[in-house]
Formats: C-alpha cells, sequence, structure tokens
C-alpha cells in the first residue's frame, strides 16, 4: 500500500454533489447512481464526483466534517485524548483530494486545509511516541492501535522492517541459546 | 589467507558492478564470471585431492591442511554466493525490462545481455503472454493499468517518431515527433514507458 | 441518441456474471446469489490484503474471473455506442478503469510474489494440497511458476552452475521470511479469540490476546495467517 | 462556408471524432488552443496539437494526415488563402477554421463541402463578402448548350442564314457581357482583398463558446485575456478595437470573475479588469528602465540625442516624481505612493489603457499585457528551436501567472528579467541608432529602413519584435521632424544563417502612415497586399510568403533593391 492506493480506494466513499444536469439512473458495476436532478443534492462515490465535477456537470459539498468547526472540535478531543480519536472512514485521503483537486468548491478551503494539517501533525506525534513506546517494549510483540486511518499505516511502515529485524534479532537469540543448552 | 582474499576479488567486483549502476543493466561481464568459475573449480580441485591425499604435502601439519581446507570451502561459497546473485539480480532487471518495454527489447539493452539472459528474456515474456492469454475472453493486459486511474485521458508528447497508433476503440492516430496528444491513459501507458511519449502537464 | 447504447446490455453483463457468480458460490457452500457488487468488494479485500501481506495468499481467482469477463463485455457493449463522448460512456470507463486496475494490479502483485520465491511457493502449493487446504495458486498462476522456473534454473545452468562441481549445483533460495514479519490488521468479526503470540522474553512462552471487533493491531503475522485466510481479520 | 452557431455546428459536431488542431505559433493561436483543448479534456475527446510557423509546416502537418478522416481545426493560419487550393487538405476531413486574420478569402466562404469558418453572428454582416454570382463563374454548360441548339436548328432547312447572322451576334454579346463581368469582378475581388486586418481575438470568441458550454472558468477567462491583450501588444489592433472588445465580449466575464464577486476563500483564481498603465513590464522593473525604452516617454524625451537624459529629468520634475522613485525597483514602493505614481504617469501618457490582473492568494499581482508580452517573445522565435517546444515554453508562462507563488517566481522572473527587458532595451538601442545615423531613407512612396545589423534570431523572426520595432521607429521618426507621418515604413532585416534559414535572407513588413485614420477599431492596412502584387510576375525572385501575416515576407538579400522598386510604382498608385 502506498498513499495513491489509499487515494484509490478513498474513491469509493460516497459524497454529497449537487448536479448540474438532469440525467437518468445509471447502473454501474459498484451500484447504481442517479437519477440526476439540476440543483438537487445527491450522493455518489468520490470519484464519480471528481469526474462530474471535471466536465463541469456538479459541484462538491464539502463534508460536514470537513467544516472549520467540525475539524476544530476533532483538534480538541485529539489533544484530550491520550489515544487516537475516531475519525470517519479515509478522512486525510479525502480531505486532500478535495484541497488539490475541488478546492474552489469546499467552504475556506485554506483554512481547512491548515486545520487538517495540525490534525494530522497531533496524531502524528502520538504514533510516533506509542511506536517508539511499543518497539521498545521487552517481551511484547503486538500494539492496539485503534482508529489509525490508512494514510497513517502508509507513513508509519517502516515500523514493519524494525519489527522484523526486532523479530529475526530475537530468534537468533533463541537460536543460539538453544544450541548453548 | 591474503591469497584468499584475493581469489574473491573478481566475485566481488562482478557484485559491485551492479551495486554501482542500480538502474540500468550493464553489460554482461563474461570475463570476470569466468574467471570466478575458475577460480571456484581449482579451489575445488584442491580441496578434492587434499581429501583424497591427506599426507600430500608432509611439510604442513594435518591441522594447517584441515584450517587450509575450509577456508578454501569459505571461499568457494563466497564466490558461488556473488555469482548466483549476480545472474538473480540482472535476472530482477531483465524481468522488469519486460514490463517496461514488452515483448521486444530495444538493440541497445539487448547487447548488454548474455545469450542465455536474451533466452532468459524470451522464456518470461513468453510465460507472461500466456497468462495474459489464459484469462478472459480476449486475455488481459497487465503492463496497462499499471497506476490507481485518475483520469481517462492523459496529454503526451511525442518524442520520436512512431507513426499509426490505433487505440483501444479504433480510432488511429498519427504519432508525429514533436506533436501533442490527448489519448486515453490506458492505450498509451506501454508508449510513455518506453518514452515514446511524455507525459505533458496541461 | 441513446439507441445504440443499451444499458439493458450491461445489465445483461452484469447479471449472467452474477450467475457465473451464483454457481461459484454453490460449488463452494450454500451461498447467497452474489450480486456484481459483492464480487466487486471481495476483490478489493483480497488486492488490500494481497498488497499488504509479507508471503502470497491462497488466490481468489473465482471472484477475479467473474470480474474479468464483466470488463470484457462492458468493453463489448461500450465500442458498440457511437457516440463515444456521452456522459453515460465516460462514467462507465471510468469505473471499468478502476475495476481493470483493481484486477490487474491484484495479478501483477502476485506475479511478482511467485518471481520471487517461485521454488518455495510451488512447494507451499503442493503442500496445502495434500493437506487439502485450499490451493495458493490458481491454475494459470501455477502454469506460469512452472514455466518461469524453469527459465530461471536454465538461465543459471548455462550462466553458472553447469560448469561448477556437482555439490555446488544447487539454486539459491531466497529466504522466506514471512514468519517474522508483523503486519497492521483490523479485526472483522466478532472478536477473534486466543491469538498466541510469541514471548520475547521467552521462546518456549506464549502470551495469548484476544482481538476485539473493529479493533486495528501492529501484529506478527504468523500467528493471525489463519484468521485472514478465514476472512476474520483483513489487513491495512 | 461560414458557420455561426459554434455549439451546434462546430463543437457538437468535431467533439464525434478524433480533432487535429493545427495551430499558429503566436499567443492568441495559443490561448485558443489552450481553451479549446480544455473544453474537449471534458467532454473526453481526443486530439492532437501541431504548432505551426507558417504554410510550409502547416501543410507537412497535413500531408503526414493524408489517409485519415478527422475533423481538423485551423487555429489562425490560412483563412485568406483558398484553402482547398493551396493545401494538402485531407479529402475525407472537415476543415474547421478559426481565424482573426481578415479578409476571408472568397473560395473558403463559397466551399459548401469541406471548409467551415467560425465567424461571429455579429461580424457577418460587416464582412462584405462579395455575391457569390459576381466573383465565380457558372458552369460553362450553357454555352455547350447552346453550340448544340446550333447544330440541329442549323440542320434545319430555311431562315438559315439568318439564324447564323443571329447565333453570331449572340455569341458575341455573350463575350461582351463575359469580358464585363470579368471586369466587374476583378474591380470587386480587388476592393475586397485591399485591406488586411485582424478581427476579434480567437481565444475570446472560444471562451463564449465555453460560456455557452457552461464551461467558462477563471481559468479559461485568463486565457481569453492573454489572447486579446496580445493582440493589442503585438500590435495587430489599435487600442480602440482592444477596449472595444474588453467592454463588450470580455464583460461578462469580468463581472462573474472579478474579485468583488468572490466567496471568502483566499486561493481562489480571480481577475480583475481595471485601469493600467501602457508601460511594459514596469511593476517588474524600475520605473526609470520602463520609461526608457517605452515609446511614448522615448519619442517624447529624444532619449537617443545627447540631451536625451536631461529632457527625462526635466519630464520627471515637471511631473513631480523624484528620480528616487523611479529607480526603485517598482514593487517595494509603498502602495500608496504606487497609486501616486500611475496616477501620474496614466495622465501624463494619456492613452487610456485597462487591463486585465489575476489574483490568488498571497501571489504577486501580474498583468494580462506583461504576460503576452513574454509568451509573445517565447513562442514565436527563433525558428530553429523546435516549434512545440516554444509552445510548450510559452503555455508554462500564461499558466505560471495563476498557479501560485511559486511557479511565479521561477518561471516568470525569467521570461520578463532575462528574455523580455532585454528585448525592450535592444528594440529602443535600435530604434536610437536608426535614428541617429539616418538610417531611414524616403523613397518616395514608402520611408524605408534597410538594416545591415545582423540581430539575433530570437527577435529578428519574432513578429512581435518586428511590428513593436517598426511601429516604434515610424513614430520616432515622426517626431524627430515635421511632415513625415503621410508615408509606410518598410523595414528589413538581414536573417541569420541557420537549420532553416539559408545565408543572405532578409526579413521585410511594413506599417501604414502614422497619420492613417484608422476604421472599425482594426489597423487595415494595404501593406500586405502590396507585398503580394509587388512578388506577382517576378519568378526570377527569391522570396518566401511563408508566414500567416503578408505583410511579413522573406527574401534574398540581393532581390531586395528590384523588390522595393516594384513596390515603390505600386504604392504610388495606391494613393496612399
Amino acid at each position: 500500500m502506498d498513499a495513491e492506493k489509499c487515494e484509490f480506494l478513498a474513491g469509493d466513499e460516497s459524497i454529497e454533489i449537487i448536479p448540474k444536469l438532469n440525467a437518468d439512473e445509471i447502473h454501474l458495476i459498484s451500484a447504481d447512481v442517479g437519477p440526476f436532478e439540476a440543483g438537487v443534492g445527491t450522493r455518489v462515490p468520490l470519484w464519480l464526483a471528481l469526474l462530474l465535477r471535471k466536465k463541469h456537470y456538479c459541484t462538491i459539498v464539502t463534508p460536514n466534517w470537513l467544516s472549520p468547526d467540525e475539524l476544530r472540535r476533532y483538534l480538541v478531543a485529539e489533544t484530550e485524548n491520550a489515544g487516537l480519536t475516531e475519525l470517519p472512514n479515509y478522512f486525510f485521503e479525502i480531505a486532500h483530494i478535495l484541497v488539490r483537486e475541488a478546492h474552489e468548491d469546499l467552504l475556506e478551503s485554506d483554512l481547512v486545509k491548515t486545520l487538517v494539517q495540525d490534525l494530522w501533525d497531533r496524531r502524528e506525534a502520538k504514533l510516533r511516541t506509542s511506536i517508539v513506546k511499543f518497539l521498545s517494549q521487552k517481551n511484547v510483540s503486538h500494539a492496539r492501535l485503534d482508529y489509525v486511518q490508512p494514510t497513517e499505516v502508509v507513513a508509519a511502515r517502516p515500523t514493519l522492517a524494525a519489527c522484523k529485524q526486532i523479530a529475526r534479532l530475537v530468534a537468533n537469540i533463541h537460536d543460539s541459546q538453544q544450541s548453548q543448552t | 589467507m591474503d591469497a584468499h582474499e584475493g581469489i574473491a576479488d573478481a566475485a566481488i567486483r562482478l557484485v559491485q558492478e551492479l551495486k554501482h549502476n542500480p538502474n540500468i543493466i550493464p553489460p554482461y561481464d563474461a570475463t570476470l564470471m569466468r574467471q570466478c568459475i575458475d577460480t571456484l573449480n581449482r579451489l575445488y580441485d584442491q580441496n578434492a585431492r587434499s581429501l583424497m591425499d591427506p599426507t600430500g604435502d608432509p611439510s604442513i601439519s594435518p591441522e594447517q591442511i584441515t584450517t587450509q581446507r575450509e577456508q578454501r570451502t569459505a571461499a568457494i561459497i563466497y564466490i558461488w554466493r556473488c555469482t548466483t546473485a549476480y545472474i538473480h539480480e540482472r535476472a530482477c532487471r531483465i524481468r522488469s525490462l519486460r514490463w517496461r518495454f514488452g515483448g521486444i527489447l530495444p538493440i541497445s539493452i539487448r547487447n548488454n545481455l548474455s545469450e542465455a539472459e536474451i533466452e532468459f528474456f524470451n522464456s518470461y515474456s513468453s510465460a507472461l503472454a500466456d497468462f495474459q492469454s489464459s484469462l478472459g475472453e480476449s486475455g488481459v493486459n497487465l503492463m496497462a493499468n499499471t497506476e490507481p486511474p485518475k483520469h481517462l485521458f492523459v496529454q503526451v508528447r511525442v518524442k520520436e517518431d512512431y507513426g499509426e497508433f490505433e487505440t483501444n476503440d479504433g480510432n488511429v492516430v498519427i504519432l508525429n515527433k514533436n506533436s501533442l496528444h490527448s489519448l486515453p491513459r490506458q492505450d498509451c501507458e506501454m508508449l510513455i514507458r518506453r518514452g515514446i511519449l511524455e507525459i505533458a502537464n496541461p | 441518441m441513446d439507441d445504440s447504447f443499451q444499458p439493458d446490455a450491461l445489465l445483461n453483463a452484469a447479471s449472467s456474471s452474477g450467475e457465473a457468480a451464483e454457481e461459484i458460490g454453490n460449488e463452494e457452500e450454500d451461498e447467497e446469489l452474489i450480486t456484481p457488487a459483492e464480487v466487486l468488494l471481495k476483490m478489493k479485500r483480497a488486492w488490500q490484503n494481497e498488497a499488504a501481506a509479507p508471503c502470497i495468499l491462497p488466490h481468489q481467482y473465482e471472484i477475479l474471473e467473474i470480474l474479468v469477463d464483466q470488463i470484457d463485455g462492458m468493453d463489448e457493449n461500450l465500442a458498440r455506442v457511437k457516440d463515444k463522448t456521452q456522459l453515460k460512456v465516460s462514467i462507465h470507463r471510468a469505473e471499468l478503469q478502476r475495476i481493470n486496475y483493481l484486477t490487474s494490479d491484484y495479478m501483477r502483485i502476485r506475479l511478482k510474489k511467485i518471481e520471487g520465491n517461485v521454488r518455495r511457493i510451488m512447494t507451499q502449493h503442493n503442500e496445502r494440497l495434500r493437506q487439502g487446504k485450499p490451493p495458493l495458486l490458481s491454475e494459470q498462476e501455477l502454469r506460469f511458476a512452472e514455466k518461469y522456473a524453469k527459465a530461471e534454473a536454465q538461465l543459471l545452468g548455462k550462466s553458472v552452475l553447469g560448469f561448477l562441481p556437482t555439490p555446488v549445483q544447487k539454486i539459491p533460495h531466497p529466504e522466506e521470511d514471512a514468519d517474522l514479519s508483523s503486519v497492521y490488521l483490523q479485526v472483522l468479526e466478532d472478536n477473534v479469540e486466543n491469538v498466541p503470540l510469541p514471548d520475547y522474553t521467552d521462546p518456549t512462552a506464549e502470551i495469548i490476546v484476544s482481538l476485539e471487533r473493529d479493533s486495528i493491531h501492529l501484529i506478527p503475522f504468523a500467528p493471525i495467517r489463519d484468521h485472514l485466510e478465514n476472512d476474520r481479520v483483513r489487513l491495512l | 462556408m461560414i458557420i455561426t452557431r459554434f455549439k451546434e455546428d462546430f463543437y457538437n459536431v468535431v467533439r464525434k471524432t478524433h480533432v487535429l488542431m493545427i495551430t499558429s505559433n503566436d499567443v492568441d493561436s495559443l490561448c485558443t488552443t489552450a481553451i479549446l483543448s480544455h473544453l474537449f479534456t471534458c467532454d473526453d475527446v481526443m486530439f492532437t496539437v501541431v504548432p505551426v510557423d507558417g504554410y510550409e509546416e502547416l501543410n507537412d502537418a497535413l500531408r503526414a494526415r493524408q489517409d485519415y478522416t478527422s475533423s481538423i481545426v485551423l487555429i489562425n493560419c490560412a483563412v485568406t488563402c483558398p484553402i482547398l487550393e493551396i493545401l494538402n487538405v485531407p479529402p475525407n476531413s472537415t476543415v474547421f477554421v478559426v481565424d482573426s486574420r481578415r479578409p476571408l478569402n472568397h473560395f473558403n466562404v463559397f466551399e459548401a463541402n469541406q471548409i467551415r469558418i467560425l465567424v461571429n453572428e455579429a461580424e457577418r454582416s460587416s464582412l462584405g463578402i462579395p455575391n457569390l454570382d459576381d466573383v465565380i463563374a457558372k458552369d460553362e454548360d450553357s454555352e455547350s448548350d447552346d453550340d448544340d441548339d446550333e447544330y440541329s436548328e442549323g440542320s434545319n432547312d430555311g431562315g438559315g442564314r439568318r439564324n447564323i447572322i443571329d447565333r453570331v451576334t449572340r455569341r458575341a454579346v455573350r463575350k461582351e457581357n463575359k469580358r464585363l463581368w470579368e471586369s466587374q469582378k476583378n474591380k470587386i475581388l480587388w476592393q475586397y482583398y485591399e485591406y488586411n486586418w485582424h478581427s476579434t481575438s480567437t481565444a475570446v470568441q472560444m471562451l463564449e463558446l465555453a460560456a455557452e458550454l457552461d464551461r467558462a472558468s477563471a481559468e479559461l477567462m485568463w486565457y481569453a485575456a492573454i489572447g486579446v491583450s496580445s493582440q493589442y501588444t503585438d500590435r495587430l489592433i489599435p487600442i480602440e478595437g482592444y477596449t472595444d472588445t474588453c467592454v463588450t465580449r470580455m464583460k461578462p466575464f469580468i463581472t462573474k470573475f472579478s474579485p468583488k464577486n468572490a466567496a471568502k476563500s483566499d486561493d481562489l483564481l480571480r481577475i480583475s479588469f481595471g485601469k493600467e498603465l501602457p508601460l511594459a513590464l514596469y511593476t517588474h522593473w524600475n520605473l526609470y528602465n520602463a520609461m526608457a525604452v517605452n515609446e511614448y516617454f522615448a519619442c517624447k524625451t529624444k532619449n537617443w540625442t545627447q540631451k536625451g537624459e536631461k529632457n527625462m529629468k526635466e519630464l520627471l520634475a515637471k511631473m513631480g516624481i523624484t528620480l528616487v522613485e523611479t529607480s526603485r525597483k517598482f514593487e517595494s514602493i509603498e502602495s500608496k505612493q504606487k497609486k501616486e505614481l500611475i496616477e501620474i504617469l496614466d495622465k501624463e501618457m494619456g492613452i487610456g489603457f485597462a487591463s486585465f490582473t489575476v489574483h490568488l492568494g498571497y501571489s504577486g499581482q501580474v498583468n494580462a499585457a506583461d504576460i503576452a508580452r513574454a509568451a509573445a517573445l517565447r513562442i514565436e522565435s527563433p525558428h530553429n528551436v523546435e516549434p512545440m517546444d516554444r509552445f510548450q515554453a510559452a503555455l508554462r508562462i500564461i499558466r505560471a501567472a495563476i498557479s501560485g507563488p511559486k511557479d511565479q517566481q521561477v518561471i516568470l522572473v525569467d521570461a520578463f528579467e532575462r528574455s523580455y527587458q532585454k528585448m525592450l532595451k535592444m528594440i529602443w538601442h535600435l530604434v536610437g541608432t536608426a535614428i541617429n545615423q539616418s538610417e531611414i531613407v524616403s523613397t518616395g512612396a514608402f520611408y524605408l529602413m534597410s538594416s545591415q545589423r545582423a540581430i539575433s534570431a530570437e527577435v529578428a523572426e519574432s513578429r512581435h519584435f518586428l511590428l513593436n520595432f517598426t511601429h516604434f521607429l515610424l513614430k520616432a521618426f515622426a517626431c524627430s521632424k515635421r511632415g513625415r507621418s503621410g508615408k509606410p515604413l518598410i523595414v528589413t532585416f538581414p536573417l541569420p544563417q541557420s537549420e532553416k534559414q539559408p545565408d543572405g535572407w532578409h526579413v521585410v513588413t511594413g506599417i501604414m502612415p502614422l497619420a492613417t485614420a484608422f476604421e472599425d477599431n482594426t489597423f487595415k492596412s494595404i501593406i500586405g497586399r502590396a507585398f503580394e502584387r509587388a512578388a506577382k510576375d517576378q519568378q526570377n525572385m527569391q522570396l518566401s510568403f511563408d508566414s500567416f501575416d503578408n505583410s511579413i515576407i522573406t527574401m534574398r538579400a540581393t532581390d531586395r533593391a528590384r523588390f522595393f522598386d516594384k513596390l515603390q510604382s505600386i504604392l504610388e498608385t495606391s494613393g496612399i
């Protein structure tokens, strides 16, 4: 997995759009979408929303959780919680995609960008300390990381190599201990 | 000891050749390879002889003979590792060539391969082709859709004359050097990888 | 304008592969009729797992082939449409491209894993067959693996091994280290109980944990391998 | 044939096929191509873009595609020529012509199968296209019919001789009619083709199409703004024409994408339209330098003379501007002072120029005229750089202005400071030298400056340079002495040798007299027509009309004298 693949997966999340055209229902393999009525909000997968938007056929409605107020609430929660706070699915992917490709449709996109970055920084710091803590424990090979987001897993992937090294080290030590006894 | 360090030199150089050229396939080094194989065989013979005739050289103690043998074995394993690693790493790169250029190698790259490697490329190529045609009605194309799709079309600039190009849905476009095209991304991925087309940001 | 474009045909394509899926469903167990959308979801899961797993997982070619047929059918339908610039066509195309990426990438990841350690994977595949477990490789993959193993052996033989004394004529095996790897996973079904984890301070001891539904873990791969094959967890 | 419904008869037709856009390498065409590319991309239309410098490359591009069917869009190429006659148009293709050059060649207008010329409905009636019957002869069938008649009647008994006389008379009448028709036709066509000029920017017309398709955006408006600005800065249209297009055709977009109507977001692209100094690059320079090389201030102070600097200082003092202010980088001056300076200079220059300015977050403000200037220099020359390289480089300049501060910094600083300012200084220097050394001679019907000094291909092959230089020179020449505003000015430069350019060739161009009263907000010029006639029937002269502008031609240096003799007699009888 990498960031691009995470964004690909986020493309299947549903999002609200305001169509600018009228069109019949379309039967896709993944789902049926539409019918579309100009000016009447409807939900479609994000990839379709981006496609329609590129063709000037719709505007994307900023998800509620991406409003500055909601983002500030998440930030507060992130500060108060010791662990990670629960976020909507593919939070960072969707935020990045929208800021990059649809920022004209976002309300206060500059502010949103900053707040999302703040949230990311705060969570990243938490993850880093918890991973350091995890790697330095003596006997346990397992850590629980609820509510971690896909992109964060990608960012934390190097940890896997570290885990492997530790495992190999332990295995070697155990081997040599066994051969000694 | 010193003699043995010298013995592995060719093997080390072989591996280094690849290390120092991480993104290309340097010419196949038959000379070094030959040297490694010869050294390895010589060491092996020496060991064999010393095993068969343990008292061959009275001036050396039996302990010393064993140590020598062990050293030779270590050298044999080391050289074996280097040579097989050389072939193995090159095989990896040859595989990636197949993904980049399709079934036909540019002559400049082909010239850098050994005969066995060209054979390997061809067998790998046909194994992949068989695999691709074994799926679906008309086969699948694993060389396309190599990245998560973002847009249906891509703007490309032609870097070298290519001539007629037929897209999947039957449109024929003439790809002349220095023309700019908007084409279905899926159709022209291969030409992009081969360097005939270059993505031009709109 | 729309007459050349037949949404019905698209539906047919969808439902015919739906039938195909049903047959396979029957073969396996008494699974209910499976819709194309569900097939797609399964494929997505399989792709994610395969991409994140440190070794090759049992193949999911039943699902994959349904989708490949579906793509073929849709491609044909779209090729018949005269006005290629219709919005509908673009939308179907875009979806096809996404599915095509999913299936192609799934196959690519697996082929690369096979090339990386072809002999060991073939051994494992045969071993599983003997044990009556679901096969590791699909038919197509197995054929590819055999051909590849042969080509690799020939390359090594003609370049080095053939010129060496018999005892050193062995083909090198890359190490298999899935057993030492860790993964990120999410629990899908109800709590997964009794997962034995190695205790790093004592090689003979185990630490038993249970994993709550929906929770996410960084965890050694070996102990959860079976749970992954049984769809009780998914990799991230 | 002319089409006026762009959406129905052009866009909706071409979008169903592969589209080949062949585009002249100038800024308005580049912007037109950019807008069309955007529209095609929205609709998943496959297209190809081939930028060309002239007829030869245009023909090459068409020849390579003989056997394929597609819609061909010619952007500012060839509308003034009989397209099917002189170009290798693939037989199965339809050619759509988007062109601001006028007059439209009448064969293109009357050809109904393969040619579609896009013309704005409002402009159509003012094109003055002759009647079909007046300029294209009917089939000669009728005559042969008569002959048949003749034969059958002749076999009739009785009244034979009389019939013969009748017939002879009829034939004589017919011949006479034909002769009259011919001379009438020549007269009509003469009038129709007498002048060449430019109509509305094609980029603006394509922006209107985008709006009709509901796809106008600030980005597309920017392209159109650059397009129309380039017509002005390239000296293709007078300021009146420019202003007219801005306040009528661009108006709806100015309202829609103005910063006043922006949502709260800061990083939204907005474009304003307002008063601006017609002083090239001054916001990226200091005032003194910008003024010194400016046509208006240079002519006013005659700063190529020894007194020049003194005059300049006096002028500054008179306007109440200090030397310190003018030598500071304009950007670093505080905004209140900037406003005052602009106010003063605007009043002094009195040209009444307004321009488009980009507003984008915290990026610097850039105006469309400056971008059009820098892009023109980059796209038009030198010809030995691939046309596509120049096309893309110029597009990068235009896009840099709307894609954030980072790109602006890197790309624009280079385009402005390293290239364009150099050219401005060079123009000024060449003008000064030409005046000081009296290089301009009066030949009776026109003024001639025939430069022997080789200049780099980077400017010599650029229409933007040539026309700006020629206009500047004529103005400077006229203000040095009274009575010099009644004749056209012809200018020639030696072309540097290159792969594409054999040694010993000159580029020749010319402009109308300074005192010309231009009509219809256009620079109507007879120069191109005069060049064509001077070249006619001169097989032993080596010259080339490869440029789409017939007032820019190249010829062998040794043929110049004879060419100018011919031109002399032509211009004498034309009565300007």
